[in-house]
């Protein structure tokens, strides 16, 4: 259902390359492909990154304004995420709103971004009750070669770090950077018979039984985890997906100073 | 998840407000076979959760671009009612329901022989009648058992559950109140025969440590779920008349631990 | 296009005993079948009530909150009802938002509660023009086998007449309940050759060429009609059935104490 | 209804705001083929509603898992214009049009001989483009005259009309003020020739008796508009330099009581 | 994409004709169809007008609201321009949302009207920044037969001319008629081979290669302008449609007086 | 168009806000082949315009309905981001961006050979990553090379460019505040082979003297930018070790006037 189909002769190329513990492109399987992080790719954003892992390829863009806070939270800013696969970036991506893949993304990443408080929400109050600043997030997906999740996240958190709350222009006072307390990293690892491989290309997501996403913060605590596709994990699995998670994390975060 | 809450929700005595230990589920009731017109059924409480499912298939799949020649495809639509909630929701899938209809439905992909109806789609209706924390892993538990009472070939039941963390401890089957003001969830379904996790998410703030536990505490929870799946079935045979399968008869207080 | 197909073989025999003056489930065409309401279903609703009509099964919830009146009408609360066919009920209904036969369904029921005056809508203004009581009436369809229109409005008027104001909570005095005038009882028939049968199920609604909902009050005062399905009735079949509707409905209103 | 006002609508000489008795139709208008595009038309004044009705097919049916292999499908679309009520309507449709659609869509149903062309669509487009209460009764009325300039064979055609209840008398054919104010609306379609009713709905508060009176004064204006019916499809005929078809001539007064 | 098959024969026939200078109905390349304008066609609208040219038909309403003003146009009155293509008026029409065609004739009207500044919408203010009218212009298309960039405009300027502003009824002083500065008239033309053929037919429109349609105003100055369909336009081609624009356009604007 | 605007935008020495002359064109930067899974690719900018293009196809038409059994349709959507504005834009297709889709389509179903690719999908995405005014035209510009990228035959390349008025004189290529206070607009794209125009939209307020000064400065600006387009694809194809089949090499400065 949501992940196309792959022909047979690609399928068997990655698994014989497996079972000799080879990944078609030559990477270990702990081995993320290269990063390339572009903070401040956007003029009209208050906040933005472009991230690439390998060819895939995602823009994320942080616009704020002011708006009025939940009841239930009075002093603090509101945070909102949306992921966008548009048509441009894969053939199976279509036209219309946000489908179930778009919105289990968007899902994922803010879960990541606000589970670790990485935002310090109540520096974003203005006026308890009455007025907050609201942050919009969006994730626009420009080249699908597997791992979303992690190209997301990477994505939001550099385009976070990068963002200048607009105050002046809205006559409150002068502009600062958005107040920052944790850096989340997630790492997707998924399953493939007794493989595990961190960072999936799109054909290995396509021969993979499970995929787990865990995102840690600077101390390696869990703060969000989504298992998915019709596979199961063994216990064991699932705990040595989660140590490379907390071993690879600290080197990505590195990379965003 | 609340965060670092104030709110003391587990007292000296390490007992809950409503009155269970850490490890103690909420009361579990499972009923199968209560609709007329779905191919299987079946009815869940967990504690004040009000839980219905129903199964229809294998049928013809629709939209037919949707078939696989080579299997079913199993279709989950989790959805809560407008006034099972405190503020009336608005009828229609919002986006919590979009992704917690797809992560079931890759669980019971997995679960479920479905390279035995090829073309065709087994659909899955969860409908949350009254919500009180933890239904998704209800309406999973539920649904699982409408499947086996719609006669579909399985792999296995599904027990779920959530662990969580209040107060610091790692409690099992978080209610309302716990989930509101918690640090952490995981909700969770397994594969019983082999111990195997199908359904995974984690939002909140958990350490290694923390999480063990958690995933240990859930585990064993589950079987005591599995076990009142299975008597709820043997009970629903033996109205019918019918053999009774059930390979551990057992009363609405779970046999093992 | 509003009723799905039966099989040729069940619409001879319904025909063939009809002939005989009998009904396949053994009713007189005057005879309900077994009905149960049952009150107060939902913690989580003002008010609710789960109605069955044999095997038909709804469950009608009513939430309230304090909003803005109509111009109008600056002095009476608002009402508004719902009701949703979800797929869960039968392999006929979809997934999707209200369809004609569910916005029938609406308004029928919302007609007979409407035009009965059955609650005293003044007594549900707080401030005129500026605030007043808005009550939801959400019917949810659970299993169906013919009839909506009578379970749903049956469903509809016990979930009212369980409903309890929750001015407290929003600082609006007590709590009170609501304000009722009149008790609405919707009889719906069908016109099968020359037979009229009361309480279709819905193998009797798929061979029916005529329905006719009659919404009367305890005066035997007509309320609402609604005539569906393509047949066309003699004005002595809705004088049947018109006078059919006030005999049974007060055997209805008295079920409901 | 705005249910027992005490704004007097009918003087103590029995005569209506608008000058006409209590069993007087207002002036009707009706026009046959008055589009060029569409296979039948029809343009009906009843008063100040101003209503085109259009017929396309019998053509392919759309989308094709309507299709009826045994017969024709009858669609109906009724529309109100944005600027033909008091308040700018939103173009799109309501639920109220939804439900005006399906029960005029059953009624033609029944008129047409839909066995005639199986598998296609019968598509009737009733568009109002000014609006003065009445307005499904005056659609209907068109849309039939619609169907016969399309050239579509049928029982009969289809006279429509509502009878009401203003200041405590039954009162035939109300305008805005007569619906806004009145205690009860009842509108009505019939075939002439046997006298059966095909459509009716009811809200408001009528006794029995006051409901036969009602029925009775309906079904004689019925009668009425079916001569005008007549008359402008003979006109249609005459300048097509056709055969009259026509049985009873008339002018734009009835022939009839 | 936007426009339907034309058979082959009727194609021939077109183009046979345009090779002696001839059109299918016998006009000049730069002659329009007769042309009737009823403004005031509708009694619920502040202004409206029907249309036709040829058999082409729209009806265009103006609805008046009081709202607030755009904050960069804080003392200036609000334009909204709609275009529903409603099935009646076609068979290639379809029931929905607009699509891009009523789209395109949408805002190719309100082009038009806005950039030749033809209302005063100073004149609209009510209270700066606070309260200004808001004027909604809808078009509505009755019967297709080609160029209804041209009806729609002329129908819109009609039916705005013919606008008295609601003030009594709103409280705000004296009704009075819109304000006009400029009445602007588009002209529309298409090019089949080497013609050029102005106020096309439908059937022109589906052999035609490029359409232009010039809005002008009193002076012959260009106000708008849209260039439609697959194909190219010489600049000798523009200039000759630009001119023929202005010298109809001044034609067109006398009939509105 | 603001319309007359007092703002000054073109200094005395006919220097505008960002130093351009008149009839300069901003700085351009063309790209092909800028993304792995679409067919063909392009990223270019206009100034502060960003603007990334994508093809896929021929490919399977999808929905079946619009398949045209003698060519392949194009189907062009042009979209702008949330973020690639001030104010965010809610994701998903306004109204101006279906008609910008619209004739971007019409224009490239006149250049690409369609017949070659009977019942076919040429689907072409344009995503405006940052706008700063003349998206459109920057938009056409980088899909026509995406087209020439993904080896689909045309008669030529499409470049694109705006032309407006400003302070009363005519100016090239506006960029945002000559846009917002600007008096005229007039897109333009050409077929350089052959000069002829295949999108023209204009609004605003144009003499017919300025037109003609307009349109020869915007086809003299699109000579210039077709040799950009040209010039990329040359690079494009050099890095890709492929025959070099550009006519005239053209650095980032164009060869023409």
């Amino acid at each position: 259902m949501s992940r196309a189909i792959l022909s047979e002769i690609k399928k068997d190329h990655i698994h014989k390359l497996l079972a000799k513990g080879k990944r078609v492109d030559g990477r270990a399987w702990d081995e993320f492909r290269p990063i390339s992080i572009q903070p401040r790719f956007s003029d009209t954003a208050e906040g933005s990154a472009r991230v690439k892992l390998g060819n895939t390829d995602v823009l994320v863009g942080v616009k704020m304004a002011i708006g009025t806070p939940f009841q239930d939270t009075p002093n603090k800013g509101v945070l909102s995420t949306n992921a966008e696969l548009i048509p441009l970036a894969s053939p199976t991506f279509e036209s219309g709103p946000p489908d179930e893949n778009s919105i289990e993304l968007a899902r994922v990443v803010d879960r990541g971004i606000r589970e670790s408080q990485m935002i310090d929400l109540e520096k974003l109050c203005i006026e308890p009750k009455k007025e907050v600043w609201m942050l919009f997030t969006d994730v626009y997906v420009l080249d699908y070669d597997g791992n979303l999740f992690d190209a997301a996240t990477l994505g939001a958190v550099a385009a976070l770090m990068s963002t200048i709350v607009p105050a002046k222009e809205n006559d409150k006072g002068e502009d600062f950077p958005l107040p920052i307390n944790h850096i989340p990293i997630s790492v997707t690892a998924v399953q493939i018979e007794n493989s595990i491989l961190v960072d999936p290309t799109l054909d290995e997501e396509k021969v993979a039984a499970a995929r787990l996403t865990v995102t840690t913060d600077e101390n390696g605590d869990l703060r969000a985890m989504q298992k998915g596709f019709a596979g199961a994990l063994s216990i064991d699995q699932i705990n040595r997906m989660i140590e490379t998670s907390q071993r690879l994390g600290n080197e990505l975060r590195n990379m965003l100073g | 998840m609340g965060g670092n809450s104030n709110v003391k929700l587990i007292d000296d005595n390490g007992i809950r407000i409503d009155g269970r230990r850490v490890d103690e589920l909420r009361p579990i009731k499972i009923e199968a076979g209560v609709l007329k017109r779905a191919d299987g059924s079946a009815y869940v409480e967990f504690g004040k959760n009000k839980v219905l499912a129903a199964v229809y298939g294998p049928r013809e799949c629709h939209p037919r671009h949707m078939q696989d020649p080579s299997k079913a495809i199993v279709q989950c639509k989790y959805n809560i009612i407008s006034f099972s909630v405190s503020d009336r929701k608005r009828p229609g899938p919002d986006r919590r329901s979009v992704e917690i209809s797809k992560i079931i439905s890759e669980a019971f992909e997995h679960v479920v022989f479905t390279e035995n109806y090829p073309r065709t789609s087994i659909d899955v209706y969860i409908e949350v009648l009254q919500a009180n924390a933890g239904t998704r892993c209800a309406g999973l538990t539920a649904a699982s058992v409408a499947l086996a009472d719609a006669g579909i070939p399985m792999r296995d039941l599904v027990p779920s559950v959530a662990v969580g963390k209040v107060n610091d401890q790692i409690v099992l089957d978080l209610q309302k109140e716990e989930d509101n003001f918690g640090q952490a969830d995981l909700p969770l379904a397994i594969i019983p025969r082999t111990g195997e996790v199908i359904l995974m998410q984690m939002d909140g703030h958990l350490t290694k440590a923390e999480f063990d536990r958690a995933l240990e505490m859930g585990v064993g929870a589950c079987k005591k779920i599995y076990a009142l799946q299975k008597d709820a079935l043997a009970r629903r045979y033996a109205i019918d008349k019918a053999v009774d399968e059930a390979e551990e008869p057992a009363g609405e207080q779970p046999a093992e631990g």
